[in-house]
């Protein structure tokens, strides 16, 4: 492994020994279950490597490589975001693509509102949240809604799925559309409804070494784990496609 | 329609009785910290007795007696407090300072800024009626919060050393100015100036240590004062002691020659009294018609009006510059205090 | 010390004296350095924003149908909800500073928990409360009120999280005024709410004024219990902060640039609102 | 009025005395009232997310390593960021209440505008003054310090927001003091430091005990300008509210279940550290 | 080593020039907003004049004459105040409070209290040392403040009424403390007290309307007083109008007979002055040894002392309360004022 550090990031000299190196990877915060089990597969796999896990929203971390942040990994949660990194040349090649994941119907438990199709979030009375068109679930929204001609009339579109989920798990909204992994996520708080426009709005993840990266061995062996199949393994546990 | 009060505040040692009259006026008199304001906070409500109770007229004030608990609030007792600092409100022209108590008690707009206008011309500061209490002087501001108290037109009016900081015009004019408002109202004020508890109160008393130590009609407590505090108020020299046919042996061991009051019984407690101006100042040990002649040690001159002010032996004597310069007296000098026999009285203390 | 004419703006001894004010204030100049250094703090980063914004674009996007609806909406329920903070947040302080109850600590602490809350966590809480399965939320509904996704669920959410800035600031105030002139107000005949109306308040009015423009401020920055409890749709809950975050996803300078609305908004706000309060008798004796 | 034995505990005419205290606190009932509504706005929401929390869950979750790590670090950070408020707003407000000069009120203005600016956009801003590539971060790179992803930076942001809490509301104090004691002091031969540090800091020390309170829940909850700005770095970075947010991601009761401790450790160290505050003098002329 | 002062301030039509000589006390007179604690606020340095320029030995205090624009702040100027409220520092203690002054002066922590000790003892409120301010009765504050004020050995000392809301016995006890340390001491003190300028002054001014009316050596000013206000201060009479061959016409028309003094020319401006005490009252015109008998109105009765003060047209006479009630004197009355000639001083106004 390479034994480069990238400065300010280190938690400690202690725990770096010789020959050995810090990886810090930039993930989207959808990523947050999957990426801290891989990355304890990572260092279990490396002994004396550390991996730092930075999650935010996909156009948080972008906004944070621009301006210079000591990533060595990046993976969003859709390809607009990485598209701005790689315009900008910061990062290495082209991203790899890690996971797909495809929007689901989401309602409280109980259904209150008896929604079986995407058709019937369209009902009158139906409190519908989605994402807002400018957030990759939102534009994949879009697409599903133009594939089904079906126009939603949304109570709220939200900047996250989270709060998308949030407002349905509360039972503050009748539906919403999020994605699969985020049904799963939530075990029994929400119930999923799959519909068969989905598929129309694939949602991919890609990861890439970021540019600046001190330990670039050290990132493609972690791109590396998550393409390979122990990473699959975990993503399509947690409910993520293959792409 | 008495008034009457009976409160205790362990934590300043305070402990008086007091009753009222109808359109009765008393002077609160005592050294400082003796315990005045604390009175008239008490009233007030300002000031929450540990026990007692106060009942104004119909009203009980307070009633802290035997586990009872009533306690009325400072605006529903019927008395306006005039504080020892005028605590005129920053915020308000000196006119709607003066308005606040008629608006507060319920006068329409018009009519409250009118009473203030009348207060205000009574107390000589109608010029000021638009300036920021900040712009007035010392003096000014006192009179302002004087008006303010008045114009509440209380049933009971609390004034705490309402001449302060005014000069030697305005305090005659306010003390006139009192007189005639407290000639038919019920008022407790406090002064450390004989001439206002003489000029505008019925009755004096006078409080030292957080109780009252004399009562009485205002002259009466001047004229024969009992405490050592009350004559000095009254600028008579004072002896305590015993009782004797002749007059007075004093604690001191003095002999006093005098005609004991009416009721003076001899070998009871009592004080002697009598005017620095009744006092002569000898070198030597003079005899003639006067009975009462002490060697003392002068401590202290000062002037005193147009005469000097000879303190000796804890007693005052009156004389004109002239005759202190040409018995060339200075502190530390020992002298004769001669006084007549008929100029002093004795009584019981 | 020789005596020598310094001229008017400069002080020759450390203190600074104002050439017409006539009243004494004297600030260190050690005070003026640190303070310089304070405003640089904030100022920097606000000029950075600036030096970043393409004019070009700035016009256009600022003047675009969704922004303008979406200040529209920050200043209305910024508005509503620093009436609803006054309205609650007054009595409150009265309470924390001038009452004694047992428990009273605990209140203090306790009012003040939104500050500490993360917003989305305090967006949350006001969903188990006002939301359809809240805690309210079913006799809210049942008396034909409906919060959720509504234009009243911002104010809320936004006079939940900006309250505890009127209550402080104000409570601060009101316990530095002391009590000497309500208490002579009482003695005049002035009852509870005059004395409030007309002694208490108006004594405090920096205070007011600054928890009042805190609390504002604070609403028209309210972000994430919006987002959460309100949700974001144009027209009804969608604040201009939560346009801003809409519009970062997209273009974060884009964003950036917007701010600067907000940014312009409140300095305007705060610089007319904000009179230069008058302070407590400063007289020294002399004036 | 008739005379009637009130039972202690009840007031009569609708002004509150306090058995204890002596001195006159005339508060309205309806003024308890309203407090009482404002309290519960408050208190309800919190009430329902403790309702909601899933006890069970409860002790491992707060007691996991990751919890813990951001607790330690969210109150090393606010604390901190506290004492650098203090340091840099306490001359601030002191500038705005005692000084006057030209631009005095921008200045104010300004010196308010981290209140409006959502918290993401400013952790935008201070990317661009602190980071890499911003206004100062070459300058300071050169220095050999790298500020931003790290703890500083945590700090940075917090005092960023948290600054003008201390600001507002001490200005707001110092106005209501006035200035006569400090004139007095300055006639008694103190220096503007002397009378700085014996006279206008104590006299106004419940305005900035409630002033710095207010700055350490704001850093205790801040969210967005960290993110942005420092990151989310276990051990470095990822403050609790940080570790809230990505709780959240996975399990919304979670994240509130985890707010908790946030909300214990506010309740905690306000109960503690805001002591019942000295007025100033309260005495009315008869105290 | 003198004290030069000259200022003008017009929003409070204030204009004074002052010299004091080192270790020279003046006495500040002068009714209520006449500018009196202005003076002292310009010299302290809490207040900017227009105009005027001042000097306190090498130091200039202020120059802001001709486009000048010096002014040193309060804490430099070796000045210390005594304000016209006592304003102690709420959150110290007594001791504290009194140690602040010697403290700022840079003395040691220990020194400090051992000074603040002293002089908390010699106004005879050492007791007092752990108590907080607000502890404090109104009387205890301003003693304390005193001591503040004393503590910190200025060059010059400013006291703004020291000696008000003081007891009787405070009074006379703080008066003779202030002679003692005021005797090697520059200090401005002003009162409204007589007592006060003549125990404690060298040299008097009096105060009115923001003008310097009258200065001299305080027995001086007291006995010829010039201005109204002066006579009204030392009880005199004092009638203006133009000095005759044989006395004084005032500007009433009254024809006074009286010496007048030396380098009084006749058609001159004049004043005479007589004291109440030698007036008497007579109810009809009678004719004998005194020159001087005018009838006059009564306005009003006081009491003054143990005598009766009657105020009529303008003047006053004290009488005996016998007299006044064999005589039946009621305000309204017509009655002779007569004075001897002897009794009448004139002087050039
Ligand atoms: N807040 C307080 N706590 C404790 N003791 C106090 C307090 N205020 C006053 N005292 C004490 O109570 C006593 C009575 O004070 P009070 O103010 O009534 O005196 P006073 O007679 O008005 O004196 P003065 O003539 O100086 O105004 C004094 O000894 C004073 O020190
Ligand atoms: N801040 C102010 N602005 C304008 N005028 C003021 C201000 N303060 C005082 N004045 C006026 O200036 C004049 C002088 O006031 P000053 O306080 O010097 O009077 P003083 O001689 O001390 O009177 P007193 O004996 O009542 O204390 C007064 O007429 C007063 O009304
Ligand atoms: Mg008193
Ligand atoms: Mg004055």
């Amino acid at each position: 492994a390479a034994s480069s550090t990238a400065a300010g990031t280190t938690r400690s000299g202690s725990s770096t020994a010789a020959g050995t190196g810090t990886v810090t990877v930039f993930a989207a915060a959808s990523l947050k279950s999957t990426f801290t089990k891989i990355a304890s597969g990572f260092e279990a796999a490396n002994p004396g490597t550390k991996v730092t896990l930075n999650f935010a929203g996909s156009s948080d971390l972008v906004t944070q490589v621009t301006q210079g942040a000591p990533a060595d990994v990046i993976a969003s949660a859709d390809t607009t975001n990485m598209a701005k990194l790689s315009d900008a040349k910061l990062i290495d090649g082209t991203p790899s693509k890690f996971a797909t994941n495809t929007l689901e119907i989401a309602v409280p438990p109980g259904n209150p509102a008896s929604i079986s199709s995407f058709a019937d979030l369209a009902k009158p009375g139906v409190k519908v949240v989605v994402c807002a068109p400018q957030v990759p679930c939102g534009s994949a929204t879009e697409t599903v809604e133009q594939a089904a001609g079906t126009t939603l009339k949304p109570v709220s579109e939200e900047s996250s799925v989270t709060d998308v989920l949030g407002k349905v798990s509360s039972g503050e909204a009748d539906a919403g559309l999020v994605y699969v992994t985020d049904v799963k996520t939530a075990g029994d708080k929400v119930k999923g409804i799959p519909f068969s426009e989905s598929d129309q709005a694939v949602n991919t993840y890609p990861i890439a070494t970021v540019g600046s990266s001190k330990s670039k061995e050290l990132a493609k062996a972690f791109i590396a784990m998550v393409t390979g199949s122990e990473g699959r393994k975990v993503l399509s546990d947690a409910g993520f496609g293959t792409p | 329609m008495t008034f009457t009060l009976n409160a205790a505040l362990h934590a300043r040692n305070f402990d008086v009785s007091l009753t009222l009259g109808p359109a009765e006026t008393v002077a609160v008199l005592g050294p400082n910290g003796a315990g005045k304001s604390t009175l008239l906070g008490i009233i007030a409500g300002l000031l929450r007795p540990d026990s007692g109770r106060a009942v104004l007229g119909e009203k009980t004030l307070f009633n802290l007696d035997g586990g009872a608990s009533h306690f009325l609030p400072p605006h529903t007792r019927g008395t306006a407090l005039l504080a020892q600092e005028p605590l005129l409100f920053p915020h308000m022209s000196v006119l709607e300072n003066v308005a606040f108590g008629p608006r507060a008690a319920g006068e329409s707009r018009a009519c409250a800024l009118e009473t203030a206008r009348h207060w205000l011309a009574e107390v000589e500061a109608a010029e000021f009626a638009d300036r920021r209490p900040g712009q007035l002087s010392g003096g000014q501001a006192q009179r302002v919060a004087i008006a303010r108290a008045l114009a509440t037109d209380p049933e009971l009016l609390l004034l705490d050393e309402p001449m302060a900081a005014l000069d030697i015009h305005a305090a005659p004019m306010l003390r006139r100015l009192l007189k005639r408002v407290l000639a038919n109202r019920r008022a407790i004020i406090i002064t450390h100036d004989i001439l206002d508890a003489l000029m505008l109160a019925d009755r004096a008393i006078v409080v030292e240590s957080g109780h009252i130590t004399e009562e009485g009609p205002t002259r009466a407590v001047l004229e024969k004062p009992r405490s050592k505090f009350a004559a000095g108020l009254a600028g008579m020299n004072l002896v305590t002691g015993t009782i004797t046919g002749r007059g007075l042996t004093s604690d001191g061991g003095l002999d006093i020659t005098a005609h004991p009051e009416d009721g003076a019984v001899p070998g009871q407690d009592g004080v002697a009294v009598f005017s620095p101006t009744a006092v002569s100042v000898f070198l030597g040990a003079e005899h003639g018609s006067p009975r009462n002649s002490f060697a003392v040690t002068i401590t202290d001159l000062e002037p005193h009006g147009d005469q000097i002010r000879v303190h000796a032996g804890g007693l005052s004597a009156d004389i004109t510059p002239a005759a202190s310069a040409d018995l060339g007296l200075t502190p530390g000098m020992t002298v004769y205090f001669v006084i007549k026999a008929t100029a002093i009285a004795v009584y019981p203390a | 010390m020789t005596p020598v004419s310094a001229p008017r703006s400069k002080a020759r001894t450390g203190s600074r004296t104002n050439r017409r004010d006539t009243r004494y204030t004297g600030v260190p100049p050690w005070v003026f350095a640190l303070a310089a250094a304070g405003a640089l703090f904030v100022l920097l980063p606000l000029a950075a924003m600036v030096v970043r914004v393409n004019w070009g674009e700035f016009i256009p996007l600022i003047t675009s149908e969704s922004s303008l609806t979406a200040l529209g909406l920050s200043l209305r329920t910024s508005a509503a909800s620093t009436v609803l903070c006054i309205v609650l947040g007054v009595p409150l302080a009265l309470v924390l500073a001038r009452a004694s109850f047992p428990g009273q600590r605990l209140l203090r602490a306790f009012v003040l928990l939104p500050l500490v809350l993360p917003p989305v966590v305090g967006g949350i809480a006001l969903l188990y409360t006002f939301g359809r399965q809240g805690l309210l939320g079913r006799s809210i509904e049942l008396a034909g009120i409906q919060i959720a996704f509504s234009t009243s669920a911002v104010v809320l959410a936004q006079t939940f999280v900006a309250l505890p800035f009127l209550v402080v600031s104000l409570e601060g105030a009101l316990r530095t005024a002391g009590t000497k002139y309500e208490a002579v107000a009482a003695t005049l005949g002035a009852r509870p709410t005059t004395v409030l109306r007309r002694v208490s308040i108006p004594l405090v009015l920096p205070g007011l004024a600054s928890g009042a423009v805190l609390s504002f401020a604070r609403c028209l920055g309210e972000f994430g219990a919006t987002l959460t409890f309100a949700g974001s749709l144009q027209g009804v809950t969608r604040t201009l902060p939560l346009e801003i975050y809409l519009q970062r996803e997209t273009d974060a300078d884009a964003a950036v640039a917007l701010s600067l609305v907000l940014v312009a908004v409140a300095v305007a706000v705060v610089g007319l609102s904000y009179r230069r309060p008058r302070a407590l008798p400063s007289q020294a004796g002399t004036e």
